[in-house]
């Protein structure tokens, strides 16, 4: 570990490259966070299938490489397809358990995502899938840093989601209708919101966000049935971290979460990165919430 | 459910348990298995159904158990026996001193936010574990084989978690009729009230916790042994199978009933080997399809579905006015 | 009591195998090369065993990849469907999991993808593995990176070794044989990365790569580790003269990146050119033709050795000229033949040892076996050319 | 009849004057009851052409039914007010009126419109009900501005929201003077307001109201009667509330209906059943 | 005599919001004291505060001589300090009884002798109460079940199971229909002089606090605007301005 720290000191353009990577990742997380964000807030739902459709996003843009057609597509086309899919989930489960105790939509969509898992295992096979983009490698100070223009692309791609997202909810009809219903669903009723609709299209907007994601997670990285876990687990701490509501805030966790994450792995060793994940996920609620207790509120 | 015919139903059970593994002798593996998911859903059920705080990491508590029991057995030179009973034994206090200590941290923690910070404990354990050259890292462990000719190994594990699950349903039957018991359930339906009446609510809900750690410990400790491997992610602190399953069963069954999470654990064990044996491959769908219409149809589990089915089958009600 | 599961003419096996999970990829290998072997003899009139000819049948199970489950699947399988004979699973952590079941009882286990060294230190009577085991898979790129460097007339202990090793038995097992390879050539091991089986970003293990500078790169990490390592070693230039990886053919690595997996050096228990050859299949490129033909794709190592447990078990009835385990198994313990997937000998510890692990290079979008020299089709390319060049 | 404590111990005295359940309450209105008013009872209270007309109403939640065959009718720009116990089913008639329970039985009509089984979220832009709510129900962190043109929000024409929402602010000075705050410090009074005045954005025909006064101080009672009286009286709305506090309920209302039990006990003009001595007894805690 | 309840300069702000301003005021013992005052004024933010819900930002609270100011919520009732609650706060998945089981808190709340069954004296006592309150016939129904009337009465009958010294009531009788109320009012003025408990009332119903205190405390904007008997408060120009209004 010691020697890990000194070689950050000896080879500097390692910090750098650690940043890049960890802010990339870290975007593509957050865009995850996004969907989670609002569903949580506007629902009352944690929704745990996060991670599959963003398995699913990648999946359809591999499959659109097969037909022949370019992966960038994939954003755009896996959004729309995910829309769909979130939306018709949305009226056959989660609007049968969202407005019960939150334990049970969290079991739910645990349900669904071992579902997911395994239809996507049987149809597409366990097999690692990687789409090309076509897009090079940018290098930094003489060849030591390398940036690949995808990452990029899907950085530069996840903020643009944010920003646009943003302005869709303070601007749009729908986005008013969401906001609303998320404050106070019955009033949102009586004022004539069909709220059973606003949710099911909040419900796809955030399938459709993360299909975006797993688009540019395919290109950027991989993707295989089994890959959604981390994408969950994540989006939920950078919530957690940014606070309900906060959708700039969420950006911001979700590119630190990233870097941090890169680092503590060339530190630690890879083999605690996952481990250091979840600690900090633990020791970030046991803070807030014992800085909560101080003024005798709780963490709920 | 009514109390008239518990005694009965217990009796049964009993002799069920006692009789099976020579009834169907092939099947000891799966008896053995079976009463130890039973364990696992009664106990998840202390914290989760009693006390509505629902943890997704239990597991630990398991995963702790059997590294300990395994680690027990092949540093400190024992005999199979007088070693597995140490190392359960050793694995359940480290369990419950772990979950005394974790849980005064995130036991203030209400509703979702407990249940995702056990679930981060779970993982990272795992994780941990998987790094620990100590407990054989990402290779995993094999424990001692069991001294004995072929099925008696079965055989000694099925009347173990028998045993054991009996023991703990009889004392948990017991502990629910305390004071602490209703103190539990007064903590589930409102903590702030609960407080305000001037209970110790943080006490109560470590002393749960802890009791539900220290028997999962003992029963990782024993599972090791009956699995005859322990694998850090996927046996040990297997969160996706053993540790969803506990909760699961318990919400199937009914949460919050003494006999729910022994119903949930029976249904779901049968379910689940007749979807190993005749869905190869899509078994898993077939279980995430389970456990969504679960949710869905029987968000109350059976025991409470049964209840606003036939409503009068519980509780002695008495109608008639009261003194004006 | 259970009966030997053999009913009029089928003799049944017991398989668990991973269908779902994270080995699905390889399982279904390991499942298809059972199938086909199982096909071919049934096809070819099956076995004769004391004068009667039988079929064979699989009977399976999906572990899921868990241990735990592997483990209750051979409970299952020897108690409740009477199966008396095991194929294995795929992984070594499965095949840990079950070898204690299947010894238990007593069932003959022939196994072709559990290579962790530390399943044949156990005393295990029963257990029987068609393939090397892992302290060898890597070795030989060890050996042969010492043997360039002594060719370039530099001292192999000025090499540098980096290794990123996925924190599963198998790969740990991979990582314990080039540990002590190293070490015993005196090359310094630079970098020692245990990636979690989740991980899908190796970015901070090439960074470090890159500030290093090593002579070899090893990476095992079954098929995920594989693509993850060649995609991103093109995509942060990472120099370095070798770069050594298991299950190359598994991940289909040429398919998935083309020209940036040239150069690499992959690990194999066999290759479609070698010289071997049985009488079910015929040589080893027929076995590989056959195989394409029923399932359209190549067969990657996973799947030759699954069909040369198969043979194994058919020779060792016939031997034994019964159903008896203890004679069954005894007869196993006696094997000495060539399949078309090389040479099998069994040690006392049950492992076999006639047959070597092979090393692969791509070259110009092939495998070609670069090492051990007897069957080298072809020199092997070295240094690879820093990325300015490629 | 009575099941009698046992261990009544010498510190707690049991001697009491006053009754002290729900129970006993119901008993005796439906004593006082017989077999309630009858439809023809009800169609003579209601005068001109009905604004809403409910028959034989059995409705509940889920399987429970809470209402039990009730019927109700009143006239363009009357007001109608119902009391009772507390559980008697008050809020859950209104409920079903807007379609947040379940019908089981029976039929609802407004104006020339049968909505039994309409969506709960076209009964505004459909049938023209608006409904305030016996609990809060403001976006807590929105402005008042903003709470006030959500009202609009079937107004497919933004700027119509906006000229509504001027009309609001012209006429209370004190939501003008708070129009850029969140609604969310808003007094309890000011809230209530808030919502009357949103539920009249969209001119709604007929206006629900669940307990206007609850929990407010008493100058906020009289101001929330007053905008109420004003509604009926200057735009001819037809109003129906749930009022806890009969006294006041049944002095504004032109009809008023007694509800136990999910049946209703007795039906008359406001006043008159605000001197009924039974209903003084069992009701106003006289 | 010195007061059972004193506070002094109690200041509590929620953000920018001034909940409590300085207040100071005291409840002697063995009385039953009103408080009154417009929304939002903060008389269940002083509730909250004495109770410990929340720490008070400035000002000390002192309970029989004893600073409560800094001690937990269940640190304070165990010294028999209990609170209602405005909407009501019950066990809803226990019966009546088991409600009145846990309030106990002469059984006591330590772990040891909570791991005993029910005892014979509890259950009396419980059933006792319940009959006070009207709610024998109904002691087997699950809380949830009750009506919302009926379950302000059950909050008030654990109350009375702890045997407090002081009991907060945060608007006992909203909600409730008027014919009840009456029985609300005697039997709060029974325990108050049979059982010793003093009452310190948060009403809006001037029937109720008018015939239930002896003395009243009315605030406005966070701060005490006055305090006196029931009549002269009644008449106080400054109370009539900010909450009574003209009558
Ligand atoms: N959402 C619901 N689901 C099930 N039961 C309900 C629901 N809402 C109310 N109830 C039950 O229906 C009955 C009538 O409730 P309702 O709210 O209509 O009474 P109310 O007359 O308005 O009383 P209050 O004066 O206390 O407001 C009560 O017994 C209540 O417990
Ligand atoms: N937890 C809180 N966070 C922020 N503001 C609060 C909180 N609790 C109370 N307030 C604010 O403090 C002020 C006083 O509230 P409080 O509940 O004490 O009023 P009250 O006198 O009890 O009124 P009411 O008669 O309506 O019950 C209000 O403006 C309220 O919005
Ligand atoms: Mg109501
Ligand atoms: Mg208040």
């Amino acid at each position: 570990m010691a020697a890990n720290v000194a070689l950050l000191g000896e080879a500097p353009f390692l910090i750098l490259q650690l940043l890049l990577d960890g802010l990339m990742i870290g975007a593509i997380f957050a865009v995850a966070a996004y969907g989670m964000a609002l569903v949580w807030g506007v629902m009352n739902v944690i929704n745990v299938v996060q991670g599959e459709f963003v398995m699913l996003g990648g999946f359809i843009t591999y499959q659109l490489t097969l037909w022949g057609v370019s992966p960038l597509w994939g954003v755009p086309v896996a959004a729309i397809v995910l829309y769909f899919i979130g939306a018709s989930l949305h009226h056959v489960v989660i609007r049968r358990v969202a407005d019960r105790d939150m334990f049970i939509s969290l079991l739910a969509t645990f349900g669904l995502s071992i579902l997911l898992q395994q239809l996507m295992n049987q149809i597409w096979g366990g097999d690692v899938r990687t789409a090309q983009s076509g897009l090079g490698t940018w290098f930094l100070l003489d060849y030591t840093v390398t940036v690949s223009q995808m990452k990029v692309a899907a950085c530069g791609g996840a903020i643009a989601i944010g920003g646009v997202l943003i302005l869709f909810l303070k601007r749009s009809r729908l986005g008013q209708a969401i906001r609303a219903t998320a404050q106070n669903p019955r009033a949102a009723r009586i004022l004539g919101i069909d709220t059973n609709r606003v949710f099911a299209a909040t419900y796809g907007i955030n399938a459709a966000l993360c299909g975006a994601a797993g688009a540019l997670v395919v290109m950027a990285y991989s993707v295989h049935p089994y890959i959604g876990l981390p994408y969950t687990v994540r989006s939920f701490m950078i919530v957690i971290v940014a606070g309900l509501g906060n959708l700039p805030g969420v950006i911001v966790a979700g590119l630190g979460l990233g870097a941090a994450e890169n680092f503590a792995g060339f530190i630690l060793g890879v083999q605690y990165q996952v481990a250091f994940v979840f600690i900090l996920l633990v020791v970030i609620l046991v803070i807030r919430s014992s800085l909560l207790q101080r003024r005798r509120q709780f963490l709920k | 459910m009514t109390l008239r015919r518990q005694p009965l139903l217990m009796l049964a059970v009993a002799a069920a348990g006692v009789a099976l593994p020579f009834v169907i002798p092939d099947y000891r593996a799966q008896i053995a298995m079976l009463w130890a998911l039973v364990i696992m859903a009664q106990t998840w059920d202390i914290t989760g159904g009693q006390t509505g705080y629902n943890s997704f990491g239990n597991i630990l508590f398991f995963g702790v158990g059997m590294y300990a029991s395994v680690v027990v057995q092949r540093d400190v030179g024992l005999d199979y026996f007088p070693g597995l009973v140490l190392g359960m034994v050793v694995g359940a206090g480290i369990a419950a001193a772990l979950a005394v200590l974790l849980g005064s941290m995130i036991l203030r923690m209400r509703g979702h936010y407990f249940a995702i910070a056990t679930l981060g404990l779970g993982i990272a354990a795992g994780e941990i574990a998987g790094g620990w050259d100590y407990l054989g890292a990402g290779s995993g462990l094999s424990p001692p084989l069991f001294p004995a000719p072929p099925g008696t190994a079965n055989l000694f594990f099925a009347y173990l978690f028998f045993g054991l699950a009996a023991l703990v349903f009889v004392l948990l039957a017991a502990l629910y009729r305390t004071r602490f018991g209703l103190a539990l359930n007064a903590i589930r339906d409102n903590e702030d009230k609960a407080e305000a009446m001037g209970l110790h609510t943080g006490v109560y809900k470590v002393t749960a916790w802890t009791m539900a750690a220290f028997v999962l410990g003992l029963v990782g400790g024993a599972m090791g042994n009956m699995l005859g491997f322990v694998d850090p992610r996927d046996t040990a602190f297997a969160g996706a199978t053993f540790g969803v399953w506990m909760v699961l069963m318990a919400i199937l069954g009914g949460k919050g009933t003494l006999w729910g999470p022994v119903l949930g654990a029976v249904i779901f064990h049968i379910t689940q080997e007749l979807l190993w044996t005749h869905l190869l491959g899509w078994q898993r769908v077939a279980l995430g399809v389970i456990i969504v219409g679960i949710v869905v149809f029987f968000p109350q589990g059976i025991l409470g579905w049964a209840r606003t089915r036939w409503p009068a089958r519980h509780e002695p009600r008495e109608q008639g006015s009261e003194r004006a | 009591e259970a009966q030997a599961k053999v009913e009029g003419d089928t003799v049944y096996l017991g398989a668990a195998v991973s269908l779902t999970g994270k080995y699905t990829t390889a399982g279904e290998h390991t499942q298809r090369g059972y199938d086909l072997a199982v096909k071919t003899i049934n096809d070819a009139g099956g076995i004769t065993v004391g004068g009667k000819t039988y079929r064979l049948e699989v009977i399976y199970y999906d572990d899921e990849s868990t241990p735990a489950r592997g483990a209750q699947l051979a409970e299952r399988l020897i108690n409740q469907d009477d199966v008396e004979f095991m194929l294995g699973p795929y992984s070594s952590g499965l095949t840990k999991a079950i070898a204690p079941v299947t010894e238990q009882y007593g069932v003959p286990m022939v196994e072709a993808n559990g290579a962790s060294l530390q399943l044949f230190n156990k005393g295990y009577r029963y257990l029987f593995a068609v393939l090397s085991t892992t302290e060898q898979y890597l070795a030989s790129a060890v050996a042969l990176a010492a043997e360039l460097a002594e060719r370039e007339g530099r001292d192999p202990a000025t090499l540098k070794l980096a290794g990123a090793f996925e924190n599963d038995p198998f790969s740990q097992d991979i990582r314990a044989g080039v540990l002590a390879d190293a070490e015993k050539l005196g090359i310094q091991v630079v970098i020692d990365d245990q990636l979690p089986p989740e991980l899908n970003d190796m970015a901070a293990t090439l960074a470090k790569t890159k500030a290093l500078k090593p002579d070899i790169l090893v990476v095992s990490g079954h098929s995920k580790g594989a693509a993850l390592a060649i995609r991103q070693v093109e995509e942060m230039r990472v120099d370095v003269p070798m770069l050594a990886i298991t299950h190359c053919d598994s991940a289909d690595v040429i398919g998935k990146f083309g020209a940036a997996s040239e150069y690499t050096l992959c690990a194999s228990q066999w290759a479609p050119t070698l010289s071997y050859q049985d009488d079910v299949f015929g040589s080893a490129a027929d076995f590989a033709a056959t195989f394409e033909a029923e399932y359209g794709y190549a067969p990657p190592y996973q799947a030759a050795e699954s069909s040369a447990a198969v043979l194994v078990f058919a020779d060792a009835f016939e031997r034994a000229g019964g159903f008896d385990k203890d004679a069954v198994r005894d007869a196993l313990a006696a094997t000495e033949m060539q399949t078309f997937y090389g040479n099998i000998k069994f040690d006392e510890t049950g492992k076999n040892i006639a047959k070597p692990m092979v090393l692969y290079q791509i070259q110009d979008g092939a495998y070609v076996v670069v090492a051990p020299t007897r069957w080298a089709a072809s020199e092997v390319r070295h240094p690879t050319p820093p990325w300015s060049e490629r | 009849m009575a099941a009698t404590p046992p261990g009544t111990g010498p510190d707690v005295p049991m001697d009491f004057e006053t009754a002290l359940s729900v129970d006993a309450v119901e008993e005796a209105a439906r004593e006082l009851a017989g077999e309630g008013p009858s439809r023809d009872d009800l169609e003579a209270l209601c005068q001109g052409e009905p604004a809403i007309d409910i028959r034989g109403l059995r409705a509940g939640y889920g399987r429970m039914e809470i209402v039990h065959g009730i019927n109700l009718v009143a006239g363009r720009g009357q007001s109608l007010c119902l009391i009772g116990p507390n559980g008697a089913g008050k809020s859950t008639v209104l409920h079903t009126i807007f379609g947040f329970a379940d019908v089981m039985a029976g039929s609802i009509q407004v104006g020339a419109k049968d909505v039994t089984r309409l969506a709960s979220s076209r009964r505004l832009s459909d049938a023209g009900v608006a409904y305030v709510l016996q609990d809060n129900s403001v976006f807590p962190d929105m402005t008042v501005e903003e709470n006030l043109l959500m009202g609009g929000f079937l107004l497919h024409r933004r700027g119509a929201a906006k000229q509504a929402a001027e009309r609001v602010f012209d006429r209370y000075d004190r939501l003008a003077q708070r129009r850029h705050r969140r609604a969310g410090v808003l007094s309890g009074g000011e809230r209530r307001l808030l919502e009357i005045s949103r539920a009249l954005i969209m001119e709604p025909d007929v206006l629900l109201v669940d307990e206007p006064s609850i929990g407010l101080e008493p100058r906020f009672i009289d101001m929330v009667f007053e905008i109420l009286a004003d509604l009926q009286r200057r735009d001819g709305k037809t109003i129906v509330m749930v009022e806890q506090n009969a006294k006041k309920g049944l002095e504004f209302a032109d009809i008023g209906y007694v509800l136990v039990s999910g049946r209703l006990a007795m039906a008359g003009p406001g006043d008159a059943l605000l001197e009924d001595p039974e209903v003084g007894r069992l009701f106003l805690g006289a | 005599m010195s007061a059972q309840l004193a506070i002094q300069g109690a200041t509590k702000h929620f953000g920018g919001i001034t909940a409590n301003e300085d207040i100071s005021l005291e409840v002697p013992e063995g009385r039953v004291i009103g408080l009154i005052g417009p929304n939002g004024s903060g008389k269940s933010t002083l509730f909250n505060s004495i109770v410990g819900y929340h720490p008070v930002d400035g000002g000390s609270i002192r309970f029989e001589g004893r600073e409560i100011t800094r001690l937990r919520t269940a640190e304070i009732a165990r010294l028999g300090l209990i609170r209602t609650f405005q909407q009501t706060h019950v066990f809803v998945r226990m019966t009546g009884l088991q409600n009145m089981a846990i309030s106990d808190a002469e059984a006591g709340h330590g772990l040891f002798r909570l791991m005993r069954p029910v005892s014979a004296e509890t259950r009396e006592r419980a059933e006792a109460l319940l009959a006070f309150c009207g709610l024998y016939g109904k002691r087997h129904l699950m809380a949830g079940e009750l009506s919302f009337g009926q379950r302000k009465l059950l909050e008030l009958a654990m109350a009375l199971m702890v045997r407090p010294r002081m009991l907060l009531l945060d608007e006992p009788t909203a909600g409730i229909n008027p014919t009840l109320i009456n029985g609300v009012i005697e039997r709060l003025q029974r325990a108050n002089r049979e059982f010793g408990v003093t009452l310190f009332v948060i009403e809006h119903n001037m029937r109720v606090i008018m015939s239930l205190a002896e003395h009243i405390h009315c605030l406005a904007h966070g701060r005490l605007l006055a305090s006196g008997p029931p009549e002269a408060l009644r008449n106080d120009q400054r109370v009539i301005d900010a909450y009574l209004g003209a009558r």
